[in-house]
């Protein structure tokens, strides 16, 4: 099974606008601590967005704060995200359960441990319909039968009614997509998918994902780690480090013209597959974990070998990239313009 | 709906004729045929449903007609005639009369080899069965159908006393026949009774008997309107609930659902007196330290055994741990029984001359091992552990080590002491009838028993004298030398120390009355007049 | 299923045997016996040494079990010695244990309406006032000596307030027909509804000193699994999918946060008889747990022996059910 | 030849039963596994999750028991150790886990860690000599003294694989095989750990066996590249023939699935969506392992028979290039050509001998049973 | 996953003001090294449930100690015998003696419930540690081996289990026909043992097949050192949490087998569960003789409970997000 290169096809306005989002957790004794620091990008109808970075970068909670699924207390959240009109973040539980499911949908990372393992697949897919589109019963499991079909489960009407642990794990992703995609949402957020599966099934599953794109015209946020899968999925790119966005642009210029040193650093540490395989990978020395939380500064300074003085008392702000293309943001005091050797 | 007994139907200031008495008991009955059982809660039932050819005084021990109106023997105390009452009927219709005395006697001499076990009233009383060598009972004849003759083996101060026992009560015969009374069987541990005993009791007192729920520990009786004997049931239901807890069975008189119950803690007696009807009954019992020369060589030496009594502060412990209206025991039987002597004095409480008398026998800081039993209450030690650590206190005081050596009562505790394997031990006795050999000859009458009189070099002559004793016709010749072999007994033997006599007591609401405490736990709860 | 249902029966009947036989050994080999007990202090040595030869009880100890086993063959467990003497021992089993069923039953049903519920508040609101409160009376629930709790009990509710009987199943003068044994659903049978209502009355105060400790530990563990269960990935993700909080409730949450619970349960049902002993004893109540303490204190093997045997069996058949309740429950568990 | 494994097989036995449990299948997690391995060289071995690498790389080091074959190290055979003398085997072969936290013992001091397996070997003869050569292993892996009193937990991830592997060094090995040392790393971290592993290659002169399910990684750092698939090896080459010319189809898969970062590759490229997951162990495929997902599958003898791992005469393909599929030839020079498949549907799990969960507590059970009730 | 937990690691440091900023790469902070238990410590210290358990715990335990001094009395002299009568069985509080008499033996109440915080210490820490130690020979033998020897062992275990509790213990006091404390010790530790055995087996087999068990095996570690260095220490965690909330649950057995009559008779050494078990025949007269003892028991057992639940919550890894 091939598939044909992939042209997406970009709408008008924001569908939805994230501004500042700020994210804090602590509280009672415990130091606050700022998880997500002014976060901020846009997706338009149709178009897929990339959010990469390492672990504990704040990720997850940007996207858990935009659907308001952050644990119920000891967090702050500030800033808005406006979805359609309505800054997501002012509704009360109520209203945006209402539009869970049905606007905006949500796949995890873990496809075992985001399903419900003492429920039949069938009835997980079908009770988000009988929620959100009155269905009833029978008829919500007409519909989920026909949805595992399409995201490519065999035999799905045996599926309906067989529990998770009886599926492998790339079904059970299927089957998740499945239930996102239930209300025909009309922003789908991937939260590191296909971490958790093999590669020949990570493709299946990002198989799956265009081609749902492309037929349903759902933006898609895509997060991810992984550098490759942005780079065959993704319209835009944003890099977060600890919790900021430090560097976003369009695909094909982020990863032609990285220009943040994180970035620069990350690409340069990937084994390709396609490259050479002489000489030292390009490590970036320490660790995110060794680095939270950081008092003012860039939080890359540490690591950062371009780091000076500025870098570690002033936190750079996110612009527009002077050299880059229009839409190329950059925080950073010093970037790496094309051309220049970061190792000197 | 169930019917709920109607206790109000007729209301009247004093009594109740239509009431039901709730009686809470501490443990159930083993069984209904009084024949084989030997426990007093088994006997408190049977006798409000059974009665024997003698009876007791009501509140007394002493001997009084019951179904035989009168009973001479013969000159040489070896035969029996009895009177009967005419009219009586057992509460199956069968009549009672001298025919049935007689199956009565054949039934309970003829046991089988399970019953010659189970029937321990018998066995311990009459001595054997189906004529065997020692047995007191000889034989019993209807001279015509209200007399009765009953010949025994020799003399005995016993007897008739010992037929008051509700083990020789009265049964029907045609009962006995019909649900095959004497097809006991030893099997496992235990004994398998026969339908008689299980359901079917028949006899002719003044309660009948009704169920015995034992999915809820209730044993029901219900009036015998044609009991033939003087004091007319008051009551029209008597109800045993089963409560084995001692508290529980208090808490269930303060919240009225039973109207009365036996063996009242001693510590609760000032409160309920106060809130209920406390009957105190007049103390039969004797609570003794049983030594064993045997055992314990110390033991041999008069002066210790005198030193270990003038030792103990029996005053103290009288007040201290048993009932009100306890005393201090001057010798091994209660003041009722004829018999005693009442010339003797108790040892005074004294450790300076319980040390002096020690060091005259060179026996200063001896040690001793003192037994005492747990898991059990007796009306003559109603907290064992208590009256052990108060007599452990004395003894110190005195320069004596004490071991203890506690022993669950059912737990080995009465093998070893009654088989003369305890040192020095707490024990006790209730009397079964007026009787001094029920006391004296229960503890010494054997030479290797309990507290191995045997041993000493009176012991002989003291076994002899007892049997003798027991064997005079005339009872007051009999009563004197009692008493005097009491006084030997107390100052030149002192096999033992006996402590004290408590008297038990029994208690009723407020509500309840006419039931006169007995010394035997005799008591008439079918004379109760409930007022509700 | 099946095959698994048959191991667990094979081994309990294997556990079974073992425990028969350590048991008896055991009982043998202690000092005293029934025909003290019988006999108390008026029988003479030898007397005793008759009664004892009578019932075989001077026979050597593995003659003694061999013959128990060949009588327990013949479905003869002896008879009782002590706690209703002359009664087959297992009739005495069965006429005792229709009320510690249904004081166990009342003492769990009251446990679960009042834990589980309670569980899932307090983690819902972890760390808030109801939590703290509750944690701490399951707390002391499990520290106060169930005797003693049912002391107080009876004190107030019965002494004092007399509002419900202190001891007993049912009042004496209530002539209540008997069909199952069961009093609460025999009154329901035979439409004297009086006589289930006193049966009932009668239960409470023991069923509630009773349930103390289930309730403590039922509390806890829905509490922990509850909050488990909430920080669970398809929470989150049935959260995601807008779902009524009735559903994410129900469905999502307690169905899994009921798995440990219902172990928890057959664990549980041992520890009831335990409890048993000791209210049954305070309230004397007539179910097993009186029986084995008279049991104990007269030292009536053929009763003790059933009795234990039979706690083990019923420990053991009742963890199978939960392990087949949970089956039902759990996919995971139940399509192997 | 540093080492060689001839036809190694693991089977686990699955156990069920009434009483007795009876033996009523075999997981096959290896199933004839033939690899050697030169002295100063990288192995790398690739595959799916599942299909049996991290087994082999244990039954190299008899770390379980292989069921059949024969692996000889540095010319002992050593299936016939057995007692103290695979003891002593065991410090010319080390490994390092996937995961550095759970493979650290949590209550063990570094130092406590390090000193271990020296001193299980006799290699601690005096305190400073011990000393010096605790620094030696804490500066070859970029570890300050410091590091010396602290607790694994106290570490960042990388920091704990650095631990993990000064540990397999401390006691001097020949040979290293790394299960995943990398695959629960941060990207940024990881690049850092596999410039590590080469470093001390080349300062200690070891011999790996680096055992990754991601090809880049593998192709990186290896000098040869095995490509496992349920069990055994479907192609085995130099880490720059196997990406210049793969042979088989799995691998050829493999590839094509593996993302790049870079926009233009990604575009242009060819996919190959393999359908459906990777077959149980306990019920392989007869046939070529394969043929259930092959998109080359051909009705004449993949179903039935088993193809060995052989050498090829493709134009360009060195001798040392081998691959285990009957129509590489056909599929290398285009005459085959792929094919649909419909994925078939594999439960995870079947079969496999699972701890045995309602026999000891059923799951989620609370793991301290206090149930008892306190108190009683 | 992994990552996950290096994350909550990271977190734990963090609350415990550990390792803040690491500015260089594989810098590790020249600082001793904090072990489990000291981390966990770390965390405990901020806990109040945890030091409420705690300070009822030493403040029991130094009475306990310090109890001769503290006693006004000594706890076997019949001071009030004198005014004991049948009609007041149990003399009231008085000028020096606050609480009265504890019976009809005229003691003091105030110095023997003083007195027996030691009595009850011994046997709740006997029992714990009785039962901890056949548990851990019990679980280690079948953890260590498996096998034939774990299935036997696993068996015995069964039928101890098989058991209600309080039926094991009774049965056990009942076996040594002479009652004492110790029979009592044994009998309430016997019950422990299944339990203590099945949880240290249950995680010495997690541990068996753990990486660093298996790193140790790949080391040539010895068996022995394996077992005891690596394998032992890190499953004893949920045992002596265990241990902990034990020791509250075998005061309060105690007190159940003394209400049953199986307890140690000899009341010369007071011990709070038999002055409870003994109270039973004054709670109608003198209801304190029950209530300071039970009260005694619960605040005690409350505070080992308080400590054991919150040392369980802190070492276990699920309860730190
Ligand atoms: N509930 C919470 N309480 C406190 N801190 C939290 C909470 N959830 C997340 N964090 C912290 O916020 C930071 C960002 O976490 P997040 O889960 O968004 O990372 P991520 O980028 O998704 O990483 P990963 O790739 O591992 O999923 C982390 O340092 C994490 O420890
Ligand atoms: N002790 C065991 N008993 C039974 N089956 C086992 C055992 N260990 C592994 N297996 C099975 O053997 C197969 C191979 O396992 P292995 O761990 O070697 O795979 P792997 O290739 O290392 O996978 P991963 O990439 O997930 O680590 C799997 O199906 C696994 O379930
Ligand atoms: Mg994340
Ligand atoms: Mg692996």
């Amino acid at each position: 099974m091939t598939a044909a290169a992939y042209e997406p096809e970009v709408g008008g306005d924001s569908l939805l606008s994230v501004r500042d989002l700020v994210v804090e957790f602590g509280g009672k004794g415990r130091p606050t601590f700022r998880a997500v620091d002014g976060v901020s990008f846009d997706v338009k109808p149709g178009q897929t967005i990339g959010l990469v970075g390492e672990s504990g970068c704040g990720k997850s909670v940007t996207s858990l704060a935009i659907m308001g699924l952050l644990p119920a207390r000891g967090n702050k959240v500030a800033g808005s995200a406006t979805f359609d009109g309505t800054d997501l973040l002012t509704l009360d539980q109520r209203e945006l359960s209402d539009r869970r499911g049905r606007d905006i949908a949500m796949i995890f990372q873990d496809p075992l441990s985001s399903l419900n393992p003492v429920v039949p697949i069938g009835v997980q897919v079908a009770e988000v319909m009988q929620r959100h589109q009155g269905l009833k019963k029978a008829q919500a499991m007409q519909e989920s039968r026909i949805l595992l079909d399409r995201v490519g489960i065999p035999d799905p009407a045996r599926r309906l009614k067989e529990y998770p642990h009886q599926l492998s794990g790339g079904m059970r992703q299927r089957a998740l997509i499945a239930m996102a995609l239930a209300c025909k949402p009309r922003l789908l957020i991937a939260d590191e998918p296909t971490t958790a599966l093999d590669v020949t099934i990570q493709a299946q599953i990002l198989e799956v994902l265009r081609e749902l794109v492309v037929d349903s015209g759902t933006s898609l946020i895509m997060i991810t780690h992984d550098l490759g899968v942005v780079a065959g999925l993704c319209d835009e790119v944003n890099v977060m480090y600890a919790g900021r966005i430090v560097e976003s642009a369009s695909r094909h210029e982020i990863f032609a013209h990285p220009e943040h040193p994180y970035t620069h650093g990350l690409l340069g540490s990937i084994p390709r597959l396609d490259g050479s395989r002489e000489g030292a990978l390009h490590a970036i020395p320490g660790s995110v974990a060794d680095n939270i939380p950081w008092t003012a500064g860039c939080a890359f300074a540490p690591r950062c070998t371009q780091a000076t003085e500025i870098c570690r008392d002033q936190s750079p702000v996110l612009e527009q990239d002077p050299t880059g293309t229009p839409g190329h943001t950059l925080r950073c005091h010093h970037p790496i313009l094309p051309g220049t050797d970061p190792q000197s | 709906s169930s019917k709920r007994s109607d206790s109000n139907a007729s209301g009247g200031a004093k009594g109740n004729t239509n009431a039901t008495l709730n009686f809470g008991a501490a443990g159930a009955p083993g069984t209904l045929d009084p024949f084989y059982a030997s426990d007093g809660e088994t006997f408190r039932v049977s006798r409000q449903m059974f009665q024997g050819l003698t009876g007791f005084k009501p509140g007394t021990a002493e001997v009084a007609p019951a179904l035989a109106t009168s009973w001479t023997p013969s000159s040489d105390g070896k035969t029996w005639t009895f009177k009967l009452k005419t009219g009586v009927k057992f509460h199956d219709g069968t009549p009672f009369n001298a025919d049935a005395v007689c199956k009565n006697f054949k039934r309970m001499d003829s046991q089988n080899a399970a019953g010659q076990q189970a029937s321990e009233y018998w066995l311990t009383n009459m001595g054997g069965y189906n004529g065997a060598k020692g047995e007191l009972y000889q034989g019993c004849t209807a001279k015509d159908a209200s007399t009765v003759e009953i010949k025994i083996a020799r003399p005995t101060s016993k007897f008739p006393a010992l037929l008051g026992l509700p083990a020789f009560s009265m049964q029907s015969p045609t009962a006995l026949d019909k649900y095959k009374a004497n097809d006991i069987k030893a099997q496992g541990e235990g004994f398998v009774y026969p339908a008689y005993a299980n359901a079917h009791p028949v006899g002719t007192g003044p309660m009948k008997f009704q169920a015995y729920d034992k999915t809820n520990k209730t044993v029901t009786l219900v009036r015998n309107d044609d009991y033939a004997g003087d004091e007319k049931p008051t009551i029209a239901k008597l109800v045993f609930q089963i409560i084995p807890d001692e508290t529980a069975r208090k808490q269930a008189l303060s919240a009225g659902t039973i109207d009365g119950y036996d063996l009242p803690n001693p510590v609760d007696w000032p409160a309920l007196k106060k809130d209920d009807n406390l009957e105190i009954r007049p103390a039969f019992n004797i609570l003794y330290l049983g030594l064993n020369s045997k055992v314990d060589p110390n033991l041999k030496d008069l002066k210790v055994r005198q030193a270990l009594y003038y030792a103990i502060n029996r005053d103290q412990l009288v007040k201290s741990l048993l009932p009100s209206g306890a005393s201090v025991a001057t010798q091994f039987m209660p003041k009722t029984v004829a018999g005693y002597n009442d010339s003797l004095q108790p040892y005074k409480y004294d450790p300076a001359k319980a040390k002096q008398l020690l060091s005259e026998a060179g026996k200063s800081g001896m040690s001793i091992t003192l037994w005492y039993p747990t898991e059990v209450s007796r009306p003559y030690m109603p907290a064992p552990d208590k009256i052990f650590n108060a007599i452990k206190a004395n003894w110190e005081a005195v320069g004596i080590k004490v071991t203890p050596k506690p022993l669950p009562w059912a737990g080995g505790y009465v093998t070893q002491t009654q088989n003369g394997k305890a040192s020095a031990y707490l024990m006790g006795w209730t009397g079964d009838y007026d009787t001094p050999d029920n006391f004296l000859g229960s503890f010494f009458s054997d030479p290797k028993g309990q507290m191995t009189v045997g041993a000493y070099p009176w012991g002989a002559t003291f076994v002899k004298d007892l049997s003798d004793a027991d064997s005079i016709v005339d009872e007051s010749a009999r009563a004197a030398k009692y008493e005097t072999i009491n006084k030997q007994v107390m100052e030149q033997y002192l096999p033992g120390l006996p402590i004290s006599s408590s008297p038990p007591a029994i208690v009723f609401s407020k509500k309840v009355s006419g039931v006169t405490p007995s010394p035997l736990t005799d008591e008439h709860l079918w004379t109760a007049k409930v007022d509700k | 299923m099946l095959r698994y249902i048959l191991r667990r029966l094979l081994q309990a009947v294997l556990v079974l045997f073992v425990l028969s036989l350590l048991l008896f050994a055991w009982l043998r080999s202690l000092p005293g016996g029934p025909v003290d007990a019988m006999l108390g202090e008026r029988a003479t040595p030898e007397n005793r040494a008759a009664m004892r030869k009578t019932l075989g009880l001077d026979d050597p100890i593995p003659v003694q079990y061999l013959r128990f086993v060949d009588n327990a063959i013949h479905g003869n467990f002896g008879t009782s010695t002590g706690v209703q003497s002359g009664t087959d021992a297992f009739s005495l089993f069965w006429q005792r244990l229709p009320a510690t069923v249904e004081l166990s039953v009342f003492a769990i049903i009251i446990a679960l309406a009042t834990a589980i519920p309670l569980g899932y508040f307090a983690a819902k609101r972890h760390g808030g006032l109801l939590d703290t409160g509750s944690v701490v009376l399951s707390l002391i629930g499990v520290a106060v000596p169930v005797f003693f709790l049912g002391f107080v009990l009876k004190y107030f509710f019965s002494i004092e307030w007399h509002l419900l009987p202190p001891t007993g199943r049912q009042s004496p003068d209530l002539n209540a027909t008997r069909v199952t044994n069961f009093y609460v659903l025999d009154g329901l049978l035979t439409r004297e509804f009086d006589a289930s209502w006193d049966a009932i009355k009668h239960l409470i105060l023991p069923a509630i000193a009773l349930a103390t400790i289930p309730f403590a530990i039922i509390f806890r563990i829905t509490r922990a699994s509850v909050l488990d269960v909430l920080n669970e990935d398809y929470v989150r993700t049935a959260e995601a999918k807008g779902l009524s909080r009735r559903v994410i409730r129900g469905r999502h949450v307690l169905r899994n946060a009921m798995l440990p619970v219902v172990t928890t349960i057959g664990l549980q049902v041992g520890g009831l008889l335990t409890g048993a002993v000791l209210t049954e004893t305070v309230f004397a109540f007539p179910g097993l747990g009186d029986a084995l303490a008279t049991a104990f204190t007269t030292r009536d093997y053929p009763v003790l022996q059933v009795l234990i045997l039979m706690a083990a069996l019923g420990y053991v058949i009742v963890n199978l059910l939960v392990d087949l309740a949970y089956a039902v429950i759990d996919p995971r568990v139940r399509t192997r | 030849m540093l080492l060689d494994a001839q036809d190694v097989k693991v089977h686990f036995p699955i156990k069920r039963g009434v009483v007795f449990d009876r033996t009523v299948g075999y997981v096959y997690a290896v199933d004839g596994m033939s690899l050697q391995i030169n002295r100063g060289e990288t192995y790398g071995l690739v595959g799916e999750s599942g299909c049996g690498k991290s087994t082999f790389g244990r039954a190299l080091l008899r770390l379980e028991e292989p069921t059949a074959g024969a692996v000889t190290f540095d010319g002992t055979d050593l299936s016939s150790l057995k007692g103290e003398t695979l003891r002593k085997q065991r410090r010319n072969m080390q490994m390092v886990f996937q995961d550095p936290l759970s493979s650290l013992d949590p209550r063990q001091t570094v130092e406590a860690l390090l000193l271990e397996g020296m001193r299980a070997h006799g290699l601690t003869k005096d305190k400073a000599a011990a000393h010096a050569r605790l620094r030696e292993l804490l500066a070859a892996v970029g570890l300050p003294e410091a590091a010396l009193k602290k607790y694994p937990h106290e570490f960042s991830g990388g920091q704990r694989q650095r631990i993990g592997i000064a540990r397999a060094l401390s006691v001097d090995p020949q040979l290293i095989v790394a299960d995943e040392p990398v695959s629960a790393l941060d990207v940024s971290v990881q690049a850092q750990v596999i410039n590590l592993l080469e470093d001390v290659q080349e300062q200690f002169g070891l011999t790996y066996l680096v055992i990754a399910h991601d090809l880049a990684v593998v192709r990186h750092i290896s000098d040869r590249v095995g490509v496992m698939y349920l069990g055994a090896l479907v192609e085995e080459a130099d880490a720059d023939d196997l990406y210049a010319i793969p042979l088989h189809p799995y691998t050829r898969a493999l590839m094509s699935a593996v993302p790049i970062p870079d926009p233009q590759v990604e575009d242009r490229r060819e996919r190959i969506i393999l359908a459906g997951d990777l077959p149980s162990p306990a019920a392989p495929p007869s046939g070529c392992r394969f043929h259930t997902r092959c998109p080359w599958r051909q009705d004449t003898r993949c179903d039935t028979d088993r193809p060995e791992l052989r050498e090829v005469r493709i134009e360009g393909v060195p001798a040392s290039h081998r691959v285990a599929c009957h129509f590489a030839e056909q599929i290398a020079s285009g005459e085959l050509q792929p094919h649909s498949v419909a994925p078939t549907a594999v439960d995870p799990d079947a079969d496999q001998p699972r701890p045995d969960v309602i026999e000891d507590g059923a799951p989620g059970a609370d793991p301290y049973p206090d149930a008892r009730p306190p108190g009683v | 996953m992994q990552r996950k937990k290096d994350r909550i690691d990271a977190l734990a440091q963090q609350a415990a003001g550990v390792s803040a900023d690491v500015p260089d790469a594989g810098k590790v902070a020249d600082t001793g090294g904090v072990s489990l238990i000291a981390s966990a410590w770390r965390r405990l210290r901020r806990n109040p449930v945890f030091l409420i358990g705690l300070t009822v715990t030493v403040l029991f335990v130094l009475i306990a100690i310090f109890a001769p001094l503290l006693a006004p009395h000594n706890g076997h002299t019949g001071y009030l015998l004198s005014q004991v009568t049948p009609d007041d069985p149990v003399p009231g509080g008085q000028d020096g003696f606050p609480l009265g008499a504890d019976g009809q033996t005229g003691r003091d109440l105030l110095s023997r419930l003083i007195l027996g915080s030691r009595q009850t210490l011994i046997v709740g820490v006997c029992a714990t540690l009785a039962g901890l130690a056949g548990g851990i020979v019990l679980g280690t033998l079948a953890g260590a081996f498996g096998g034939w020897v774990d299935t036997v062992v696993m068996r015995l275990v069964d039928v101890m289990l098989s058991l209600p509790s309080l039926l094991l213990a009774i049965s056990v006091a009942t076996l040594f026909g002479r009652p004492s404390q110790w029979t009592l010790i044994v009998a309430i530790s016997v019950v422990q043992v299944p339990i203590f055995a099945r949880l240290l087996r249950g995680s010495m087999l997690a541990q068996r097949a753990s990486d660093h068990v298996l790193a140790a095996r790949a080391l040539g570690v010895k068996r022995g050192p394996i077992t005891f260095r690596h394998m032992l220490p890190n499953s004893l965690g949920p045992v002596l949490v265990q241990a902990t909330l034990v020791l509250a649950t075998s005061i309060i057995d105690a007190a159940a087998l003394s209400f049953l009559g199986l307890g140690n008779p000899d009341d010369s050494s007071p011990e709070w569960g038999q002055m409870l078990g003994k109270a039973q025949d004054y709670f109608d007269v003198a209801p304190r003789l029950a209530f300071w003892p039970a009260a005694c028991i619960v605040v005690v057992a409350f505070g080992f409970t308080l400590m054991g639940e919150s040392l369980r919550e802190a070492l276990d890894p699920k309860s730190r997000r």
